[in-house]
C-alpha cells in the first residue's frame, strides 16, 4: 500500500440536509480529503440497501449516509427508514467480515458544513488505518440483479421489523 | 494599594465641566464628535515620540480627564502642522484643541516632563507681547541656554555661520510705538471656554 | 410519468460533455482541460469542451448550438451545485431542442475546487464524479413537469410588524389572507416600544394605523389568540388546523369598553402584565393596550377566579351590558386551505438572568432595554416618567450593550439593532431625566440610512462612549462617591483605564434570539433552522426569504436579527414572492415522482406503509398499489423499500442511481 | 497697484533673504510693496498655545491696519500667511474670537471688517502679474535646474485658498514657467518640524530627514520654499541630518522668489544667495544658469538669450 493511499468513499447525501450542507462547506471553503464521491438522492429513505452493496462491489473503501436530523426530515421520517435499513445492513456487513467503520450513517443538517468536513476526514481517517477493502469472497462477485434476488427476502425480512 | 489606584480611573477623577470648557475654545466645537478612528494618530508626524496618542488625548479630554490631558508631552509636541485637522472625517480641529488644551496646561500652571516647547512659547509670548516683535536671536539663545545648554556650543559654528550670513543678529526688534499693542493686549478679554467669558 | 417520446433503447446515446471554469473558482484547483479530455474517452461521448462561465449567455449558447451540431440527446454539465444552476442548464437544454431532464450537473465547485486543498488529487476527483455523471445520463429518459392549481389565499403566522405588513400587502392585492397571531393582540414587539430610531417616529403612531387596517380588512382574516397545531400539503396546496384558544368572550359582542375589567373582583392587578414586561401587574380579564387589534378583552383562566374554580363575586358578568362575558367557551380548531404560507413569528429577547454578573434580579435598578422601553412610553405604566424602583428619578445612567451577544457562552452573533436601540434609549432617557448617560460597547454597529447620523448627534450632545465590555455591576462600592450606587466596571480600551463608572440605572440591551419555541415551529412548516436557531433561508444572498420547502416563506426576525425598516422590506417581498406565486394559478412541479411498474408488482402493500403522504393505495381489483402522483413528493422512499423491484422514481430510478454508483467508483 | 506689505519677524532677520528677493522680484514685476506702520508679531504658534484673546488680536490687528490703508494684506512669511488667515476665518466664525478681538482693537481705536485679502506672494505672483508675463519677462531660465518645491504647513492647512490642499502646485507651476524641471514627491505638504527646531531639535531633524530624503529620491538638485522657518529648518540643520543619516547629501534650499529673481535677471547678491547656509551658487553653476564667477567678470553673463546689465 503506497504511502499516499487514498481511500474512496461513496457517499450517498440527501437532498436537503447533507448535499446543502456539503454545498455550504464549499461555499465556506473548509478543506477536507478528497475522499468522497457524492451521490444525490431526494432523500435518505431513498438508499436501497442494495446501493450499498453494489458500491462495496464496485470498488468502495467505504459508505457514507448522510440525512437529516431525526424530525427534520424534508419528508416527514424518511431518515428513520435509512436508521432501521441501516442498522441492519451494518450487522449484516460485519458479519460478511467487512468493518463497521466502512459504513457510516449521519445526520448533518444544512448548517453543518463544519461537521461534514469532520466527517468526512475522520471517516478517510479510520479507512486508510483499515487500508483497501478485501472484498469478501461472499460480494466479490456481486451483480446487483443477482443479489437482488439472493437477498431479497432476506432484506425484505430485515426491513420489515418494526 | 498606591499602585492600584493609579490603574483605576474613578468618576472623581473626572472634571464633567472640563469638555465643555474645551469644546467652546475657538475651533474646538465638534469634539464629542470622535468616533476614535485614530486617522489623528496614524497621519500626525510626531505620534510616535508622543506619551499619548492624539486620539488618546481626544478621547480623555471630552471625558473629563483633565489632568491626565494636561500633563501629557502631547500637546507640547504637536507642531501646529494642522494635518489631523484637514484630515479628521468628523471635522474636529484636534489642532486647536491641542491649543486649548496648551492654554489650559499654563491656566493650571503645569510644568509638563518635556519642558523646551512650553518655555520656547513663554520665551515667545513674552518677547512678542513686550517688544510686539520678535527678536530671533535673542529668542533662540535664550530658549538653547534654558533648555538645552549643552546643544549651545555645539550650535557654535551654526551661530557662527549665521551671524556670517547676516541671519543672525544681537539686534533687538520693537514696533516703533508698543504702547498701543500693550493696551490692546489689556483690553482683549480672555478666550478661555469658561462660560462667563 | 414518463412522457410519450420518452427515450427509446435502441436510440444510440449522443453525450454532450461541459466542464466550466467558473473564472478560477473552478479552474485554479482542478485542471478543466485535462477532465474535459478524460471525459470525450468515455462511452458515449460525442463532443467535450471546456468555457470560462458556461452559465453565461455564451456558455449557454455553446450547448445549444452543439446539440443541433452533434445530435447530442445527452447534456452533463460539470459545474456548480445544482442548487445554483441546474434550471439554467435544463433550459439551455430545452433550448437547444431536447427534453430538459436528460440533462445532469455535475457539483464539481462547492463539493470538489473549493474543498480540495491539492490540485492533482481534485482533477482526479472531477474526473470520477465527471464518469459517474455521464454514467448515470445514459439512463436519463425525457420527462415532462405537470401543472398543479394554487390556491388563491395565504396564511400568515405571527402578527408583529412583519406579519402585519406581510397581510396588508397580499390582501391589498386581492389575495386572501389569514393572521394567526399567538397573543391576545397584533402588534408584536414594536407595539411595546416608544420611538422608533433614528426618527424618533412614534411607533404607536406608525403602527397602529396598520394594526386597524389588518382589523377592517376585507381580505384579512384576523385570528388572534391562536396558533398553528398542523400544516400538511405542499406548494400551492397546504392545509393549516389553526388553534382559536377560548377569550371566554364573545368576539362578536365585545365592544372593547373595558367595563368588565373595571368590575373584576380583584381590584387590582394580580399576575405580571406580559405587555409591560412585568413592570406592573394585570387583572385576570384584561387588554393588552388600549389600541389592541382586535379590540376585544380576554380572559386568563389561570388567574380568573371563576374559571380557575375559586370563589368569586362574578361582578364582571353584570357589568357588560352586551353580555360578551363566555364562561363556557372551549378552543376551537379551525382548518383552512392555503396556496403559501408566511413565517413572521419574530424573536425574544436574551434573558438577561442568565448573565449573572450584570445584576438584573438582583438589584433592583438593573433594567433590561425592554422594560425601559415600556417606562419612557408615555402610555406605559409610569406613564413615561423614568424612575428607580425607590422612586428617586436616575441622575446616571449606564447603558451596557452586547448583552447576551456576541458572546460563545450566550449567542455568537450580532444582535444588530441594540445599537441603535441603545442609543434611541440613551436619547429618550436624557431627555425625560436629563441624567449623565455612559453607553458601554464593544463596536458601535450603526449601518443604516441616517443611523451614524443619529450617532454623532448623541455624541455631540454629550453622551459618554466607552468602549469595553462590561465586566461587571456592582454595589461594593471602593470610594465614597460610589455608595448607594451601581457601578459599572470596564476597561474603557480607547483610554486605556479601567474605569468605575457609578449610576443609579442600568440598562441591558438584550439582543434578539430565536422564539423558545422555534423548533417546533419550523418542523410545523418543514423549514430549517440556521446554527443559532434561526429560520433558514434558502439562499442568504439570492432567496433570502424563501425556504427549502416551496411556498413557505420567511419575513422578520424569525430568519434573523433585523431592525423595523429591514423587516418591513423583507415582509415586503415575502409577500411579493406569495404573490409571484399565486398569480399565475398554477405551480409546475419537478418530475421526480414514483411510479408502479404494475407487471411486477406483487401487491405486498409494503410501499404503502412506508409514504407519509398516503400517496400511495391498493387496486384492490388488479392487486396492485397505485401511486397518486399528486400527492406523491419524490421522497423514493416506497422505491426503496419495494421488494420486487416494481416501483420506479423519475430522475432516481434503481438503474440510474446504480450506474452512477458503478461509473464514479471507476476511475481509480 | 500697492500692497500692504507685512514682512513679519523673521524676514527681518534669519529670513532676510527673502525679504530681499521678494522685493527684488516685486521691483522687477513692477508690484509696489509698501511696509504697513507699526505692525507688530503675528503671534505664530506660541501665542495661540499661552493666551488665545491676545492671540486673535495680535493676529487681526495687522488686517485692520492693512485694511485701514483700504490695501490687500501681503505676508511671505508662511507661518504669518497661515496665522493671519486663520485668526481672519475665526474671527468671522467664532463670536468668542470676534467679541474679544473687537474690544481689544478699539483699545487703539481699530476696527476689522474683513474687507481686505490676505495674499501670499505665491499666489500673488501667479495671479496678479500671471505667470504669462512672468514667462515673457525671463532672462535667465533655470534650465536643467530639477526643483522639488516644499509648501510645508501654513499655506495648505487648515485652509487652503488658492490650492490643492493634497497635492498644491502653485510653486511648481511658477518653477516651470522660469523653465526649471519638476521633481515631484509626495513628501511636498509635510512638516517639517520646524515648531519644534529650536526646542526639540531631534524630533525636528527627524521630519526634516524625510522631507530631503524624499527630494532627493525624486533626484531634485534643489529645494525651494515660501516660508522662513522651514528654509531655516532645512537648510541649517543639514549637517546634523546628514551626521545621523548619511544617506542623504547636503541640498541647497531656496526661497522660491530667489530662483523666481534669478531667472528674472536679479544679481545672486541682491537676492541674497550668498546667505545659504549650504551653498547655493555652485549648483546654479554646474547647470549653467550662473557663469563661473572668474569668467563672468571676463565676459558678459552666459544666460542663454539674456542681456544683462
Amino acid at each position: 500500500m503506497p504511502d499516499t493511499y487514498q481511500p474512496r468513499i461513496l457517499a450517498f447525501f440527501c437532498n436537503w440536509c447533507t448535499y446543502t450542507a456539503a454545498d455550504l462547506a464549499g461555499v465556506s471553503r473548509m478543506k477536507y480529503a478528497p475522499t468522497t464521491r457524492v451521490v444525490r438522492v431526494m432523500c435518505s429513505g431513498r438508499i436501497d440497501p442494495q446501493f450499498i452493496l453494489s458500491a462495496f462491489a464496485k470498488g468502495a473503501d467505504g459508505v457514507l449516509i448522510g440525512g437529516c436530523h431525526p424530525g427534520d426530515c424534508h419528508y416527514l421520517e424518511g431518515n428513520v427508514k435509512c436508521l432501521r435499513r441501516f442498522r441492519i445492513l451494518q450487522r449484516m456487513l460485519v458479519d460478511l467480515g467487512i468493518e463497521p467503520e466502512r459504513i457510516r450513517l449521519e445526520w448533518i443538517s444544512a448548517s453543518e458544513g463544519g461537521k461534514l468536513k469532520e466527517v468526512i476526514n475522520a471517516m478517510s481517517a479510520d479507512l486508510v488505518r483499515l487500508g483497501p477493502l478485501n472484498l469478501p469472497d461472499a460480494l466479490r462477485s456481486f451483480d446487483a440483479e443477482v443479489l437482488k434476488e439472493e437477498t431479497e427476502a432476506e432484506v425484505q425480512e430485515l426491513v420489515t421489523i418494526p | 494599594m498606591a499602585t492600584l489606584e493609579r490603574e483605576i480611573r474613578f468618576e472623581s477623577d473626572r472634571d464633567p465641566e472640563f469638555a465643555a470648557q474645551i469644546r467652546r475654545m475657538p475651533g474646538c466645537e465638534n469634539l464629542n464628535r470622535c468616533i476614535q478612528c485614530a486617522t489623528c494618530s496614524g497621519i500626525c508626524p510626531l505620534s510616535t515620540y508622543m506619551d499619548m496618542t492624539p486620539r488618546r488625548v481626544i478621547q480623555l479630554a471630552r471625558d473629563g480627564f483633565k489632568a491626565d490631558v494636561l500633563n501629557c508631552n502631547t500637546i507640547w509636541l504637536c507642531a501646529s502642522c494642522y494635518q489631523c485637522q484637514v484630515e479628521c472625517p468628523k471635522e474636529i480641529g484636534i489642532t486647536d484643541v491641542m491649543y486649548a488644551l496648551k492654554c489650559k496646561a499654563i491656566e493650571a500652571g503645569i510644568k509638563p516632563k518635556q519642558a523646551a516647547p512650553q518655555t520656547l512659547y513663554r520665551e515667545f509670548y513674552n518677547l512678542g507681547t513686550k517688544n510686539g516683535r520678535i527678536s530671533e536671536g535673542a529668542l533662540m539663545v535664550n530658549t538653547v541656554i534654558k533648555t538645552q545648554p549643552a546643544r549651545f556650543w555645539s550650535l557654535k559654528m551654526l551661530g557662527l555661520r549665521l551671524l556670517r550670513t547676516g541671519r543672525f543678529g544681537w539686534k533687538i526688534e520693537r514696533m516703533p510705538q508698543q504702547s498701543v499693542l500693550k493696551a490692546a493686549i489689556q483690553a482683549t478679554p480672555p478666550i478661555n471656554g469658561k462660560e462667563s467669558s | 410519468m414518463v412522457s410519450d417520446n420518452s427515450h427509446n433503447p435502441a436510440e444510440e446515446v449522443r453525450i454532450g460533455f461541459f466542464i466550466c471554469h467558473c473564472g478560477v473558482n473552478i479552474a485554479s484547483k482542478i485542471d478543466v482541460a485535462e477532465v474535459a479530455k478524460f471525459a470525450e474517452t468515455l462511452p458515449g461521448v460525442v463532443v467535450s469542451r471546456d468555457y470560462k462561465y458556461m452559465c453565461s449567455d455564451a456558455g449557454q449558447d455553446l450547448i445549444v448550438e452543439d446539440i443541433k451540431n452533434f445530435r447530442l440527446n445527452r447534456i452533463v454539465v460539470a459545474a456548480c451545485s445544482p442548487f445554483l444552476h441546474e434550471k439554467t442548464f435544463r433550459t439551455a437544454t430545452q433550448r437547444g431542442g431536447i427534453n430538459p431532464f436528460l440533462c445532469h450537473m455535475v457539483n464539481i465547485r462547492e463539493h470538489g475546487s473549493w474543498v480540495a486543498e491539492d490540485r492533482v488529487t481534485a482533477t482526479e476527483k472531477a474526473k470520477a464524479m465527471a464518469q459517474g455523471g455521464v454514467g448515470r445520463v445514459r439512463r436519463h429518459v425525457a420527462l415532462e413537469k405537470r401543472r398543479e392549481p394554487v390556491l388563491q389565499s395565504v396564511l400568515v403566522v405571527g402578527g408583529g410588524i412583519a406579519g402585519i405588513q406581510a397581510a396588508l400587502t397580499l390582501a391589498n392585492a386581492g389575495k386572501h389572507v389569514y393572521l394567526v397571531e399567538r397573543e391576545p393582540t397584533i402588534g408584536g414587539h414594536m407595539a411595546q416600544f416608544d420611538k422608533t430610531f433614528p426618527t424618533l417616529d412614534c411607533a404607536a403612531c406608525i403602527l397602529t394605523p396598520k394594526m386597524s387596517e389588518v382589523g377592517s380588512h376585507p381580505n384579512i382574516t384576523l385570528w388572534a389568540y391562536s396558533e398553528v397545531i398542523h400544516s400538511e400539503g405542499y406548494v400551492g396546496n397546504y392545509k393549516v388546523k389553526v388553534r382559536r384558544k377560548a377569550r371566554y368572550i364573545n368576539e362578536d359582542e365585545c365592544t372593547g369598553c373595558m367595563e368588565c375589567v373595571e368590575h373584576c373582583s380583584f381590584k387590582t392587578g394580580v399576575v405580571d402584565d406580559e405587555f409591560n414586561v412585568g413592570l406592573v401587574k394585570r387583572k385576570p380579564v384584561y387588554m393588552s393596550f388600549p389600541q389592541a387589534v382586535p379590540k376585544i378583552v380576554v380572559i386568563d383562566p389561570l388567574t380568573c377566579a371563576k374559571l380557575s374554580g375559586g370563589k368569586c363575586e362574578e361582578s364582571c358578568i353584570p357589568a357588560c351590558d352586551r353580555q360578551a362575558l363566555d364562561f363556557t367557551q372551549t378552543e376551537r380548531v379551525e382548518e383552512i386551505e392555503v396556496g403559501a404560507i408566511i413565517v413572521a413569528t419574530g424573536f425574544k429577547t436574551f434573558d438577561a438572568k442568565r448573565k449573572p454578573y450584570y445584576g438584573y434580579g438582583d438589584f433592583p435598578n438593573v433594567y433590561t432595554s425592554l422594560e425601559i422601553e415600556r417606562m419612557v412610553t408615555s402610555s406605559g405604566p409610569t406613564e413615561g416618567e423614568v424612575v428607580c424602583r425607590d422612586g428617586r428619578v436616575p441622575k446616571s445612567v449606564g447603558i451596557v450593550h452586547c448583552v447576551g451577544s456576541r458572546d460563545h457562552q450566550t449567542n455568537r452573533w450580532c444582535s444588530r439593532v441594540c445599537c441603535m436601540a441603545s442609543l434611541k434609549l440613551a436619547y429618550l432617557l436624557k431627555e425625560h431625566t436629563g441624567a449623565e448617560i455612559y453607553n458601554f460597547y464593544i463596536d458601535m454597529r450603526t449601518p443604516g440610512k441616517g443611523y451614524e447620523e443619529f450617532y454623532e448627534r448623541l455624541l455631540e450632545e454629550g453622551n459618554h462612549f466607552i468602549r469595553g465590555r462590561v465586566a461587571e455591576v456592582t454595589d461594593f462600592a471602593m470610594r465614597p462617591e460610589e455608595e448607594n450606587h451601581l457601578i459599572i466596571q470596564v476597561e474603557d480600551t480607547l483610554s486605556g483605564y479601567v474605569r468605575r463608572v457609578p449610576v443609579d440605572m442600568v440598562v441591558l440591551a438584550v439582543g434578539i434570539e430565536p422564539q423558545a419555541d422555534a423548533s417546533v415551529v419550523r418542523r410545523l412548516f418543514n423549514i430549517s433552522c440556521s446554527d443559532e436557531g434561526f429560520f433558514l433561508e434558502r439562499h442568504p444572498k439570492l432567496a433570502p426569504v424563501s425556504t427549502a420547502t416551496e411556498g413557505v416563506y420567511l419575513a422578520g426576525c424569525c430568519q434573523g436579527p433585523r431592525d423595523i425598516p429591514d423587516t418591513v422590506a423583507q415582509a415586503g417581498a415575502a409577500a411579493a414572492e406569495a404573490l409571484a406565486l399565486l398569480d399565475p394559478g398554477f405551480v409546475e412541479m419537478e418530475p421526480m415522482t414514483a411510479y408502479v411498474e404494475n407487471e411486477l408488482c406483487s401487491g405486498c402493500k409494503t410501499c404503502q406503509t412506508m409514504c407519509p403522504y398516503g400517496a400511495i393505495s391498493n387496486d384492490a381489483e388488479r392487486k396492485i398499489a397505485v401511486i397518486n402522483p399528486m400527492l406523491c413528493k419524490g421522497c423514493g422512499t416506497c422505491v426503496a423499500s419495494c421488494p420486487s423491484g416494481a416501483i420506479h422514481q423519475n430522475l432516481f430510478d434503481d438503474q440510474e442511481l446504480f450506474d452512477e454508483i458503478q461509473e464514479v467508483l471507476a476511475h481509480a | 497697484m500697492k500692497y500692504a506689505y507685512y514682512p513679519g519677524c523673521s524676514l527681518k532677520s534669519s529670513g532676510r533673504a527673502y525679504e530681499e528677493s521678494f522685493l527684488a522680484v516685486c521691483k522687477i514685476l513692477g508690484l509696489e510693496m509698501e511696509e504697513l506702520d507699526n505692525w507688530n508679531c503675528c503671534g505664530a504658534t506660541s501665542f495661540m498655545s499661552i493666551e488665545q484673546g491676545p492671540a486673535y488680536t495680535c493676529s487681526v490687528r495687522n488686517l485692520a491696519l492693512a485694511e485701514k490703508k483700504n490695501m490687500d494684506l501681503v505676508a511671505p512669511c508662511g507661518g504669518c500667511y497661515g496665522v493671519l488667515l486663520k485668526a481672519d476665518h475665526y474671527y468671522a466664525d467664532y463670536p468668542a474670537v470676534r467679541n474679544s478681538v473687537d474690544k481689544g482693537l478699539a483699545a487703539e481705536g481699530l476696527q476689522y471688517r474683513r474687507q481686505i485679502q490676505i495674499r501670499h506672494p505665491m499666489e500673488l505672483l501667479t495671479h496678479d502679474p500671471g505667470l504669462k508675463a512672468i514667462r515673457s519677462l525671463v532672462k535667465r531660465p533655470l534650465k536643467g535646474l530639477r526643483v522639488a518645491s516644499y509648501y510645508g504647513c501654513r499655506f495648505l492647512r487648515p485652509v487652503a485658498p488658492f490650492d490643492d490642499m493634497r497635492h498644491p502646485q502653485t510653486m511648481d507651476s511658477l518653477m516651470k514657467t522660469v523653465g526649471a524641471r519638476i521633481a515631484d514627491y509626495a513628501s511636498r505638504g509635510r512638516c517639517c518640524g520646524g515648531a519644534l527646531a529650536g526646542s526639540i531639535p531631534k524630533m525636528a531633524q527627524e521630519l526634516t530627514y524625510r522631507l530631503i530624503k524624499d527630494a532627493q529620491k525624486a533626484e531634485a538638485d534643489v529645494i525651494v520654499t515660501g516660508c522662513p522657518l522651514c528654509q531655516f529648518n532645512l537648510d541649517a540643520f543639514q549637517d546634523e541630518i546628514i551626521a545621523s543619516h548619511p544617506d542623504v547629501k547636503p541640498i541647497p534650499v531656496f526661497f522660491f522668489t530667489q530662483l523666481l529673481g534669478l531667472a528674472l535677471g536679479a544679481e545672486p547678491e541682491e537676492l541674497g544667495i550668498q546667505r545659504l547656509i549650504v551653498p547655493g551658487i555652485k549648483i546654479l553653476q554646474e547647470k549653467g544658469i550662473l557663469g563661473d564667477k572668474k569668467a563672468d567678470e571676463k565676459k558678459v553673463p552666459v544666460a542663454a538669450g539674456a542681456q544683462n546689465g
